[in-house]
């Protein structure tokens, strides 16, 4: 609506049934004591259900804002989120949050008993079945040696393999990953990328997914929205069904990074100056 | 730091609140030991302190902080006994007053102490060791025999005078208050009654508070010590002479909430004197050595004063 | 296996692609939502305690009245009564002064020995056995304990209440200071001793600003407890003269059966305690924790 | 510019590649260095703090001799010899347990009123002002100060003693566990929120176990306080005769310038500090801080 | 010494100059009250003057140990690390480590002020360079717009920016990075890889890089260490000075890459069980 730009892209796919998630003219600020730092202006988009949704952009151009407010973390300055239809007010275990710092991990609780957490604080599954499920997903992640350990002898890495273990096990409507695999090494990250794909298949899940990885967009996402830098403005949403890791030598993979490169970094129209600050 | 040729300059006496204390208030004001001093042909200039408790002004006595203090008999009887063939022995200077203290109740069907039951309090500065304490327990023990001289204590409470007053006249379960002057009055124009006085109780009248140092001080400062007992002879004679001078003085430096008329009235109570001779002590001591909390008790009185008081007739 | 999950049968809905200039977002700064009068009133800290302290005057007063018992329990206008009356005299104020003074001194050491000790504890094993077993066996012990050493020490007056201050003061600000200085992260230290700070400059630098969050509540903690150390060694040290401070007004008052000055002294303690906490404190936390990300 | 930095004219030495097969790591556990008897010995948490108690209590010893002054100082074997008199005659024991029982009562109801009053103020903003001013308010207050209230509503003796010690305890306890609630990262906070954590159980679940650091160091404060105050409380808040507890000992002694006895007294709260420190405090910290990663 | 088949390797490059940083038969254990962790095992490796040398290896194998260790914050139970001849007894500047994780940056003090203080900790610098030197490497980390800003206000991706810029200010003889570059977008992670080459160009510096990206590796380092899974051990050193990200398409490059892929993950030999935990 702010857009009629955007609008016009959306429109494209008529009768198409209503979004899990609707965000509309989104703007969202942190007040500091000294500065109002506008994080994302004005960015519309909808996930669909079943949606592997990415959010693409340069560093600091809001995408963790953008996931905290659906998250329900933080409440837009203008526009709206809905999800179902219901504006976000706060958080909630339909949507799981996997966020970028290790200190998501509870220090208190051993790996099993951090995975086990949110089953049993949400009440979502029995009690006889939480064990068996958390110690199902954390084989998964290739930590079942880990289990009664607690998170600070763990390696950055598998830190962030417990979190995300935990998130899936609670199989959320939207499952929200604030670039969960950034911290993981090659083979475990693909690993968890097809983890991630083949439960996708299973169980159809909508995830919003925050990655600065081009790669990554295109090999987890089924829809990519590329943000224009600081502050994130919407700069295209684009498809990336087709792919997965078995065609990254295709040369369509090849043409789209470089596609999804040149909208991210060229600036090839007159672009007016967008790291304007305002000193409150 | 001070020779038998140079006496001290600088007297440090420590003393109380309440009326039992008047004498020295009066030699305060009144600069008594100034003059004495001069006489002697000393010059001492007397700091006056201030404590809130008897235990504190022991200590500050047993570290030199202060040379003269001023307390009850039974705390200056402990301390006497404790000290006693120690470099830090102590002996009594003078007494300051003969006070007698009440036993006040609001519960009106009581006339006697025995008739306390186990659903009263009677308020004590403290619990066992202040005087109205062992008064009761001197009583007790005349009473019930030696052996059940405890009998009234589960009956007591500490509280500081004060407070005391304030529980018994608000109606807590504070049901009586063995209090000194002036809280006693006060109580006694509040409606409260009177159930015994410790004169009664003892059986005799005897000192309320006396002033007491060190005889490492007194060898040092014969003449200071002195000069300080006569002082405190001009300062009772003042107050027997000028009962009116002595009520403002009493009131310029507290007033615990009664009027000139109240405390006029109080100085002329013929059971309240303030006299140079000791009374009482014997009796004190030989109790406390019974129950021991003395280790020996005194051949006569004068074994506990310095030589200046022993002209008089003391027990 | 979940109600709300997706339809396994279904693709994702599909739709077109599009690319569009990311719009203008000059000017950006002015987007705030304005706030209703109700809201920036509840935004206002000072307001905000203000009310709290209404309420509690008025509970006060009427819980007084209720009781009718002003030897006990004097009424709210009346201890206010008594300490305007206290305070236009000068009597408040010099008490006050004279326990400030102290307070002050006393306080002010007990940070600088509590900053040695604590320095001495991270810096050595031995070090931080000694503070912990010194702090448990000095901590709860009451400032009676200490009657005899300050007296021989020290003697009577403002040094001897200064000791005692100090060992209000010195244990808690410790213990707070010591448990903050061991949850700093372990990479912050090794960043600091990445840069050859060791000993008393890795404690200034990297430990105490890192635990200032702890170190902050230590200090409030210390001073609560020299203001109630300070009010209850004044009996026990006795004063010269008129020299008194708060704690001997309020003990002076008690024992001439003056209620409502009892009150008035408390109340100054209240007001002093009030004004530290919401300006003193206050600034130091919006300076530096709320500013530094540390504290919500 | 750096003198330690690279020849820029050469580039990197030359070597081979080569490959291996990892070496057998089977049996690794093995692999430690033995320690000396001395390192050992100086590892014995309990020996290191037994050698320093023995240190003090030689310097104390000295110190007392050398003043010479038993009414005001006695000597450590002094005290040691009257407290094992006093210990093997049960007189010490009682009185302990007198105190000890009016302390539990009083630390526990401390804790729950604490807890109580943490969870509204992280709760809700009014919460906050509302635990701010009033810690602000009270905590500089000495016990005497609630002598009125506590007489007309719980009379005299352990309900009473129970009173004052919940006020000294909450306060302190309340400011470090806010201020360690405050300093819980906001992930962590999130991740909370996010599994519809909120109110009484965000705080038991996320913020508590978060901020332990923080509250375990107000426990040891509100303990020793509670000490601290049990001690002076008895003298004001009278004790009805036998019902005495440690401080009524204290005191009576003193009174009796039994001086030994009084430090017999405090000897007896130190050797307890030390124990719940050392023993309880430390088991906690050892079973959930330093197991848990978040304690040096 | 402890392994033939590693000497024989190192023994290659006949009369070499003396190494500076020497880890011969490094064993790297945690003790915790429980388990006795070993993260490394008899490692060697040799990184001599203005060696850009990767230890590269899957999450967990124990390179951030190793990292430490050279910094000079774990003594090895086993083996001796030697730098300039001299063993590491303990952390200095001329070891700057930049660690993986965002706590590195002190929350009380700004962008700018975080940059400088290494530099007057150390006294390395005269008083007036100081902050031209911080306000120069702040720019190459295109940092410029935030130093008066808190490090709580910044994102992820920038807090590391800032960790680096500092590190690099330093100019310290071996530069000790864990995993540095992991948090940054795909765009700004290679600026700062061409930026660290540059500045490599320029100063030739030693630095020792921990990654777990085979390209990074390739593209940044001279030479790599490849571990093996936990708990590391030696399984190679190859040569990678030849690439640079101009190369990236060369087939040498995808060949390289693959054959440290091999030999990371393809467990081509009977390796005897390697998880061995012991108890203790
Ligand atoms: N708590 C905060 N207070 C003030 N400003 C903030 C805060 N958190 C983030 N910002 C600012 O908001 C903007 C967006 O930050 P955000 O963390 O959403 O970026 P991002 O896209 O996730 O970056 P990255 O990929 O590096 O994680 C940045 O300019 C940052 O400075
Ligand atoms: N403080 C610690 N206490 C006990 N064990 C630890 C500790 N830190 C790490 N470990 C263990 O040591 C091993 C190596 O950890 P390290 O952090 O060095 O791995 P890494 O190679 O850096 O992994 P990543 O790439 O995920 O960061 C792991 O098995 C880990 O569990
Ligand atoms: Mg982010
Ligand atoms: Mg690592």
């Amino acid at each position: 609506m702010a857009n009629p730009g955007i609008n016009a892209g959306v429109g494209g796919g008529a009768k198409a049934p209503s979004p899990i998630l609707d965000v509309r003219g989104a703007t969202l600020q942190y007040k500091t004591p000294k500065h109002l730092v506008t994080a994302t202006y004005k960015v519309d988009f909808d996930v669909y259900q079943s949606d592997r949704f990415v959010l693409l952009g340069p560093s600091g151009c809001g995408k963790s804002t953008l996931l905290k407010a659906v998250g329900g973390f933080m409440q837009p300055v203008e526009g709206t989120i809905r999800v179902r239809d219901r504006v976000v007010k706060a958080p909630g275990p339909d949507r799981m949050m996997v966020f970028q710092e290790f200190e998501q991990l509870m220090p208190w609780k051993t790996i099993l008993q951090n995975v086990m957490f949110p089953m049993q604080a949400t009440k979502r599954f029995d009690r006889g079945e939480i064990r068996d499920r958390a110690l199902a997903v954390l084989d998964k992640v290739k930590l079942s040696k880990f289990i009664d350990v607690y998170p600070h002898m763990l390696s950055g890495g598998m830190k962030m393999r417990v979190a995300i273990a935990r998130a899936m096990a609670m199989e959320p409507d939207i499952l929200l990953m604030d670039e969960p695999f950034a911290a993981l090494d090659a083979l475990t990250r693909r690993k968890m990328q097809e983890e991630l794909l083949s439960l996708w298949d299973q169980t159809r899940f909508t995830v919003l997914f925050v990655t600065h990885s081009i790669e990554e967009a295109i090999i987890v996402g089924s829809r990519i929205l590329v943000l224009s830098p600081h502050p994130g403005r919407v700069r295209a949403e684009l498809n990336a069904e087709r792919f997965t890791h078995e065609n990254v030598d295709m040369p369509e993979f090849g043409l789209l990074m470089k596609r999804i490169h040149g909208l991210l970094f060229e600036e090839s129209e007159p672009v007016p100056e967008p790291e304007t600050e305002a000193v409150a | 730091p001070t020779t038998a040729s140079a006496e001290t300059s600088d007297l440090r006496i420590a003393k109380q609140y309440g009326l039992g204390f008047l004498p020295l208030m009066v030699m305060e004001s009144q600069d008594f030991l100034g003059k004495r001093t001069k006489e002697a042909g000393l010059t001492v200039k007397p700091q006056w302190l201030t404590f809130g408790g008897p235990a504190a002004m022991n200590d500050a006595l047993l570290s030199r902080n202060v040379d003269i203090v001023s307390n009850g008999p039974p705390s200056f009887l402990v301390m006497w006994n404790r000290t006693l063939n120690t470099p830090s022995s102590v002996r009594a200077v003078a007494p300051l007053s003969l006070l007698p203290m009440w036993l006040m109740t609001r519960k009106a069907d009581i006339k006697s102490l025995d008739q306390f039951t186990s659903q009263d309090r009677i308020a004590v500065t403290a619990v066992k060791t202040s005087i109205p304490s062992i008064i009761m327990q001197m009583w007790a023990a005349k009473k019930w025999g030696q052996k059940d001289y405890q009998r009234l204590d589960p009956l007591t409470t500490s509280l500081p005078h004060p407070d005391a007053m304030a529980a018994l006249l608000s109606k807590t379960e504070i049901t009586a208050h063995f209090a000194s002057p002036p809280y006693q009055y006060v109580e006694l124009k509040r409606g409260l009654h009177r159930v015994a006085t410790s004169y009664e109780l003892m059986g005799a009248p005897a000192t309320f508070s006396v002033t007491y140092a060190t005889e490492a001080f007194a060898k040092e400062n014969p003449k200071t010590l002195t000069a300080f007992y006569k002082a405190m002879e001009d300062s009772q004679k003042f107050i027997k002479e000028h009962p009116e001078a002595a009520a403002d003085i009493y009131l310029k430096s507290s007033k615990e909430g009664v009027s000139k008329a109240e405390v006029l009235e109080i100085l002329k109570d013929k059971d309240v004197q303030f006299i140079m001779r000791p009374r009482s002590f014997v009796a004190y001591a030989k109790f406390m050595k019974d129950v021991g909390t003395l280790k020996s008790t005194p051949a006569s009185w004068k074994d506990l004063f310095f030589e200046n008081a022993h002209g008089e007739s003391g027990d | 296996m979940n109600a709300l999950a997706g339809d396994v049968t279904r693709a994702p809905v599909e739709r077109k692609e599009f690319e569009v200039v990311p719009i203008d977002a000059t000017g950006i700064g002015s987007i705030e939502k304005p706030l209703s009068l109700a809201e920036r009133l509840a935004d206002n800290d000072l307001l905000r305690k203000l009310a709290i302290l209404v309420v509690l005057a008025v509970v006060w007063e009427a819980y007084a009245r209720f009781l009718g018992n002003p030897l006990l329990f004097p009424t709210f206008s009346e201890t206010i009564q008594t300490f305007w009356r206290e305070l236009t005299s000068g009597v408040l104020l010099d008490r006050t002064g004279v326990s400030m003074q102290v307070l002050l001194i006393g306080y002010s050491l007990g940070l600088v020995l509590s900053a040695v000790f604590t320095t001495l504890a991270v810096s050595t094993r031995i070090g931080t056995d000694l503070l912990t077993t010194l702090t448990a066996m000095f901590n709860p012990l009451p400032a009676i304990a200490l009657l005899p050493l300050a007296l021989i020490w020290f003697g009577l007056g403002i040094p001897s209440l200064v000791f005692v201050i100090v060992h209000s003061v010195l244990w808690a600000v410790s213990l707070n200071t010591l448990s903050g200085f061991r949850s700093v992260p372990e990479v912050l230290r090794m960043t600091g001793r990445n840069y050859n700070l060791s000993g008393v400059r890795f404690v200034m630098k990297i430990l105490m600003p890192a635990a200032f969050p702890a170190i902050l509540a230590g200090l409030k903690i210390g001073w609560a407890f020299a203001w109630r150390t300070l009010i209850a060694a004044e009996l026990v040290f006795g004063v010269s003269s008129r020299s008194g401070g708060l704690g001997w007004y309020i003990f002076e008052s008690r024992a001439e059966l003056e209620t409502a000055q009892v009150f008035a002294g408390l109340l100054a303690v209240i007001v002093i305690g009030l004004l530290v906490e919401s300006v003193i404190f206050r600034t130091i936390e919006a300076r530096t924790l709320q500013r530094w990300g540390m504290q919500r």
